[in-house]
């Protein structure tokens, strides 16, 4: 009953204006108290939805009058001028005036020689290029395609256990594909948990099946509060997003995903869609001891894209070797070093 | 009367000179060097009517050979009906019935086993001795161990190879 | 055991009755020589797949006893004068394919089979080369593939075995005769 | 023993894919074809429910990874997991009603011997290269994955023997898991033997010619050499009709057919043109002469043995009574189920040869001394 | 005007749809292994019976003699590629090497003139020995023949021998020399002049090293029938025929279904049949080395005989 309820006053809350405050509030009330039911990550995914709607339609009112813009677009098929819309048009408009197997292949743009997301609107008269994964050095196209898998990985995370369980993501390292397997850290709640093969399969399952649902990866940039707004109930996030926003070049802005209805925060870039995937296993769940955040689990996955071809026994042989725990760097907290150190090194190391 | 209407041809000069066109090992004895017959391996099979060379001493073998009428076989004593080495057979030499043994062969052997350039025979009585008295050409040497009535023709030979 | 370096079928192919020369195996030697002329000549050639790869055996063949047997020869220079129908490519033979293809080890000439028309007649095309020549490649230049995600995959899986097994990268790449000689000493 | 024959025969035309499931009891229904057909099937196309073994991924692989992979599959299956958790099986005792497994060679082609009176036959030889056991069925199990009751009752379990290891990488997945119980690489074919309870044979152990011995007789059963659709003439060897003398497109063809009263009408058999070749056969009873354990080579009597050079040949125990008699009078059992090297006291040496064999080694033959 | 459109759409679709069926694998090979893939099993890492790759077996510096070859034409397998199988070779050519260990088989040609002894259990003496011209020589490996000729007491006998027979006692070559065809087999339409040899005829000495004498003696045939027709043989050693036969068989040996001209510079046809002379040099190469050994162990074993004799010797006379 009192589930219900509170439900009844996530959805009131939402619906009023002042929505944000009032479900912060309420929602570090219902934490602080021991009686509280337990939150879930339906709740807080469909909280940043709305959050996130609502800062799209808010930065999309700023462009009122349309105006155009020349692309000049390079490579195969053939070197062309494309008179697009600013702010609006995306990189994959363009390869959808040019061609199908742009529109299919393209993992990135290379917009004046700068990585950019396929759906991420262009913003200025630019030089237009499209990565895909066969490419003569796909290594821009490499690490977005594992990025992305640990931002997959995140979702997987979030959805596949059951409502008792609120997982807290903490973040991903750099994408390193020279380790084997791409990496989530996160707080799973679950001391003791070993999961069975199945159990791995049931989570693989998950993932994969994002190849045929073919999500998008939206980009959007905001504001620090926004983002802690969006993040107040993710321990790890509010605590890392000051840090994030001190390194952007305004000061305060947030780089966000969305995939589907999963919203996190990396710096991008990642690729056009879900659909790319081929295979998508997770492989294993390790524990490991953070000097801050205390106890987590550094769940790693393996993926390879639907364009390269893996014979079964091959791709068991890497699962294999990604089951191994993955060497990458356990996430620790900014506090540690004054910011402009952070900002040159650590930036490095910790995506988000 | 029918001869009248149509008259018969002419008669091959070969035919109206009488001479026995053969084939078989006496064949360059004839008259007419080229012959249009054919001499391919698959005659040189031992069956009925085969043209044999008559290779002991006796009067009749010799007689033959001067009239140039070899012997034919006119039955072979095997159930297959193909004479093979030291088969009996049944020939008809002169004008007579004669029983011989097959000493020698044209076709090709097997290994170890010789072939000959003619097919030779040892006439034999009816009781089974041989009609003569000395075989001019060697024998092969694998027919020795045969039993019976052939040791009285082992006994003539002069060379085994 | 099978000398040849390059696929041979048990039996050779018919030439069906074609353009300047009727059917038959004197004819069909007609129309090879005409090809061997023509591939010698041009360095490549482009007609119906089984000739190709009829004249594809008479040109190796070719090649290979000139190798052999030099131009000092009398069988195989007459062979050379019965192939090639333009005399000057005999030169050619000996002067310049000879060099050019002593030290190979594996067939001197490349086979491609062309697309077929659709629609269009049914015959499979195909072209033949010799290799080495000055013609732009007809397969393009392939990409490095080292790249690739799955070969960097692999290409760490690889270090990190190397390592765990420790055994020296030189005798990994060379043969498993040497490797179990290594471990029997 | 006619029985065997049809029964081997009904055995041999389920392809791999039947031969084998993890659960018999569970699959047996699905795996096998019940569809009846009219006489034998002369095709050679492979039927719509054969699925494909063989996969042809084209990789985007560097050479040298390729060569990695390799390398990994070859220490894979260099020294097997250990299958030890159910230990060694215990070894029957042979019986002349056993029924022993057979082997799985490649003809090679023949050679002239001689006798040791300077007889001169000829011998097929036959190569045993790289032959594992796969899987054993006991007769209960095997009985029900028949998919229909055997006459035979629950007489004979199977066992599955696949020669030629090849890489994983070229097969599907269903095909590769095939082999996981005897933990040997993925095999380029499989065969099935019908044997007796007493000589189960244990997965994964290697078969080699020692399994036979010298003067043993075998059948040997393999596919002749394909001709294609035939005529009349070569495929049953009929006269056909003369050359000349106003014959009209009959040089080639059958006489008449369907005539005589009472007979009339084409009857069931009737040799006609078709599909000639690629058919099982069987020869019975082949002496073995001589064994080469260097290079695993089988010396069999005669030219008869069924397919074309490096053709697949099914080696077993003859099923002939009158030539396994000496194996009872004897008291001479061969090895079972089969060789083990560890059996064998004395180290095996590189050649047998039969007594009555001559060895190329030893003088010519002379009667000279017998005097 | 839609009917043949869509005709060519229908075509168009099929063709398109052609290349996704699965390829079935021609059957005629269904239940056989190439040459290739059984040679990539034998050595194969993977494979449990694995054959090492002998060190002995690979080219090398020893200089095989060039008449070797044609000394020993007897080790030529047989030459159809598809056919073959290099075990089954190899085991061939050491059963005939243990052969050659055991009985001296001398050098000789068509041509030649030898005396062969045979084991017979019904000779007098246990022991046949034939002497004739050899007429041919064929056979590949352990199936290699010899075919020798005479004329004893005015008919023509032929033996053919196996080479490897282990009755053979002894081969001896009376007068080694070559002729101009590769077989005799007209000497059977020949004059028995020229095929008649004194059974006891004493062998002709030839200096060690020399060339081989080459007899290049013409014969004259006898008119015909003949056993074959000798016209269309181009033979060497033989008179011309022209007076022999007729005007129409001499048209009819130059018909092209005859001479078959085509097959004189067919590269791919001589390919096809012969052994190629790479693998004739390796095939060489290899016995040349096996015969050395034994001829070495052979020596070693008469030494140590002579030896022991040399003592027995002493003993007795001390």
């Amino acid at each position: 009953m009192f589930v219900r309820s509170m439900h009844k006053c996530c959805r009131v809350c939402l619906k009023s204006s002042t929505r944000s405050n009032a479900f912060s509030y309420f929602i570090k009330r219902q934490l602080n108290t021991k009686t509280a039911r337990k939150l879930t990550n339906e709740e807080a995914r469909h909280k940043r939805n709305e959050i996130f709607n609502e800062e799209r339609a808010r930065q999309l009112a700023f462009i009122t009058r349309i105006e155009k813009i020349q692309v000049e677009h390079k490579g195969p098929p053939e070197d062309c001028t494309l008179i697009m819309n600013k702010g609006l048009s995306t990189p994959f408009n363009c390869a959808m005036h040019i061609g199908e197997l742009l529109m299919n292949r393209s993992v990135l743009a290379l917009v004046n020689g700068k990585p950019w997301d396929m759906h991420r609107p262009l913003i200025e008269d630019c030089e237009l290029q499209f990565l895909h994964m066969k490419d003569e050095n796909p290594f821009l196209s490499n690490q977005a395609f594992w990025r992305s898998c640990s931002f997959i990985l995140g979702y997987v995370l979030e959805t596949a256990f059951k409502n008792d369980y609120y997982v807290e993501l903490c973040s991903f390292p750099v994408p390193n594909v020279t380790s084997g397997s791409f990496v989530y850290d996160a707080d799973l709640k679950l001391q003791d948990w070993s999961p069975s093969a199945m159990e791995l399969n049931c989570l693989s399952r998950v993932g994969q099946s994002l190849r045929f649902s073919d999500f998008r990866f939206e980009r959007l940039d905001i504001d620090a509060s926004v983002a802690l707004k969006m993040f107040e109930e993710n321990r790890f996030k509010s605590e890392q997003i000051p840090q994030i926003a001190g390194k952007s070049e305004t000061g305060s802005s947030v780089t966000v995903y969305r995939m589907g209805d999963h919203i996190d925060i990396t710096r991008g870039p990642l690729m056009g869609s879900t659909g790319m995937l081929s295979r998508f296993s997770v492989t294993a769940v390790h524990r490991i001891e953070s000097p801050l955040y205390g106890p987590l689990s550094r769940v790693q996955g393996i993926a390879i894209p639907m364009s390269l071809k893996l014979h079964y026994w091959t791709y068991e042989f890497l699962m294999k070797r990604a089951t191994k725990l993955n060497p990458a760097p356990i996430p620790t907290a900014f506090q540690a070093k004054p910011i402009n150190e952070t900002v040159n090194k650590k930036g490095k190391e910790n995506d988000n | 009367m029918l001869g009248k209407l149509f008259p018969i041809p002419k008669m091959n000069k070969i035919a109206q000179a009488g001479v026995l066109v053969f084939r078989g090992p006496n064949a360059c004895v004839s008259a007419f060097p080229i012959q249009s017959f054919s001499t391919s391996p698959c005659l040189n099979q031992i069956i009925k009517l085969s043209r044999m060379k008559v290779v002991d001493n006796s009067m009749l073998g010799r007689k033959a050979e001067l009239a140039s009428k070899p012997a034919r076989v006119i039955h072979i004593y095997n159930k297959k009906g193909v004479g093979y080495l030291g088969d009996k057979v049944l020939v008809a030499i002169m004008g007579e019935k004669k029983r011989a043994y097959i000493v020698g062969l044209r076709q090709n052997q097997k290994e170890n086993v010789p072939r000959f350039d003619s097919n030779n025979i040892v006439l034999v009585e009816d009781n089974g001795t041989p009609t003569g008295t000395r075989i001019r050409v060697p024998i092969p040497s694998c027919l020795r161990n045969r039993e019976g009535d052939f040791t009285k023709i082992l006994s003539i030979a002069t060379k085994f190879v | 055991m099978n000398m040849f370096r390059f696929p041979v079928r048990n039996t050779p192919r018919k030439f069906k009755k074609s353009f300047g020369v009727g059917s038959g195996p004197a004819e069909r030697i007609k129309k090879l020589q005409m090809l061997v002329t023509a591939l010698i000549r041009n360095e490549r050639l482009e007609a119906k797949e089984s000739y190709c790869l009829e004249t594809r055996g008479y040109v190796e063949q070719l090649i290979q006893i000139a190798i052999r047997n030099g131009d000092r020869h009398a069988e195989t220079m007459e062979k050379a004068d019965f192939w090639l129908l333009e005399k000057d490519l005999v030169h050619k033979l000996f002067k310049v394919l000879v060099p050019r293809y002593q030290n190979y080890s594996t067939a001197c000439t490349d086979f491609h089979f062309l697309p077929k028309k659709v629609p269009g007649s049914g015959v499979q095309m195909g072209i033949l080369e010799l290799k080495g020549n000055p013609w732009p490649p007809v397969v393009p230049r392939q990409r490095d593939q080292g790249h690739l995600l799955t070969n960097v995959l692999l290409s760490s899986a690889k270090a990190e075995y190397r390592m765990e097994k420790k055994i020296t990268p030189d005798l990994r790449n060379g043969d498993h005769d040497k490797l179990e000689q290594a471990a029997n000493t | 023993m006619a029985a065997f024959c049809i029964r081997s025969m009904l055995l041999r035309n389920l392809t791999c894919q039947n031969l084998i499931s993890a659960d018999p009891t569970l699959t047996s229904r699905v795996l096998v074809c019940h569809q009846q057909v009219r006489g034998r099937r002369r095709t050679c196309k492979p039927p719509s429910w054969f699925s494909k073994r063989r996969v042809s991924i084209k990789q985007d692989i560097t050479p040298e990874n390729a060569k990695f992979i390799k390398d990994v599959i070859i220490e894979t299956y260099k020294k097997p997991e250990s299958p030890l958790k159910d230990g060694p099986w215990s070894r029957g005792t042979w019986t002349p009603r056993t029924q022993r497994t057979g082997v799985l060679a490649i003809k090679l082609g023949m050679l002239p011997q001689w006798t040791k009176d300077g007889k001169k036959f000829i011998t097929t030889l036959l190569q045993v290269l790289d032959n594992h056991v796969i899987n054993y069925t006991p007769p209960d199990e095997f009985a029900k994955s028949m998919g229909w009751k055997p006459y035979w009752g629950s007489k004979y379990g199977s066992v599955v023997v696949g020669a030629l290891s090849c890489e994983p990488h070229l097969f599907s997945k269903s095909y590769n898991n095939l082999f996981a119980k005897a933990g040997v690489p993925p095999k380029r074919k499989l065969t099935r033997f019908l044997v007796t309870p007493d000589a189960a044979i244990q997965p994964g152990t290697p078969l080699n010619v020692m399994h036979f011995r010298i003067g043993d007789y075998v059948d040997c059963s393999a596919k002749t050499i394909g001709h294609g659709f035939q005529g009349v003439m070569k495929r049953w060897g009929m006269k056909g009709g003369p050359a000349t003398h106003g014959c009209t497109k009959a040089h080639r063809r059958m006489g008449s057919m369907g005539g005589g009263r009472d007979k009339a009408g084409v009857w069931k058999g009737k040799r006609m043109p078709g599909h000639m070749g690629m058919d099982w056969r069987i020869v019975k009873g082949l002496k073995i002469w001589r064994i080469d354990t260097k290079y695993n080579v089988l010396y069999v009597t005669g030219y008869s043995v069924p397919g074309p050079t490096h053709g697949y040949v099914r080696v077993y125990d003859t099923v002939l009574k009158h030539k396994r008699e000496h194996l009872i009078e004897n008291g001479n059992p061969p090895p079972m189920p089969t060789f083990y090297p560890e059996d064998g006291k004395e180290p095996i040496p590189e050649e047998y040869l039969d007594d009555e064999l001559f060895n190329f080694n030893n003088e010519s033959i002379s009667y000279a001394t017998e005097k | 005007m839609a009917a043949p459109c869509r005709k060519i759409i229908n075509q168009f679709v099929k063709r398109s749809l052609k290349c996704f069926e699965p390829r079935v694998i021609p059957c005629r090979w269904s239940n056989t292994v190439r040459n290739h893939t059984v040679e990539k099993h034998r050595h194969s890492p993977l494979s449990s019976t694995r054959e090492l790759v002998n060190q002995q077996d690979s080219p090398s510096d020893v200089m095989v003699p060039r008449e070797f070859r044609f000394v020993h034409p007897d080790f030529l397998p047989y030459p159809v590629w598809n056919r073959r199988d290099r075990v089954r070779e190899k085991l061939e050519r050491e059963d005939m090497l243990k052969r050659r260990a055991v009985i001296d088989i001398p050098e000789f040609y068509v041509g030649s003139i030898m005396a062969v002894t045979l084991a017979d259990k019904n000779a007098p003496g246990k022991q046949n020995r034939f002497v004739g011209i050899c007429i041919d020589r064929a056979g590949h490996g352990l199936y290699h023949y010899f075919v020798l000729r005479n004329a004893i007491d005015g008919q023509g006998v032929e033996i053919k021998y196996d080479m490897y027979n282990p009755l053979l006692l002894k081969i001896e070559v009376l007068k080694l020399e070559k002729r101009l065809d590769p077989q005799l087999y007209y000497l059977r339409d020949a004059p028995l002049e020229y095929s008649t040899f004194r059974l006891d005829m004493e062998p002709v000495s030839v200096l060690k090293g020399a060339q081989v004498p080459l007899n290049a003696i013409k014969v004259k045939m006898n008119p015909r029938p003949w056993c074959r027709r000798w016209e269309r043989h181009n033979l060497k050693g033989v008179l011309p025929l022209d007076d022999y036969i007729t005007e129409k068989m001499k048209k009819q040996k130059q018909h092209p279904q005859i001479e078959k001209p085509w097959e004189k510079h067919d590269l791919m046809l001589k390919a096809r049949t012969s052994i190629d002379d790479r693998e004739v040099d390796q095939i060489m190469t290899e016995v040349y080395k096996r015969k050395e050994k034994i001829q070495k162990e052979k020596f070693q074993k008469r030494g140590q005989e002579g030896k022991r004799e040399v003592k027995k010797a002493q003993e007795v006379k001390k």
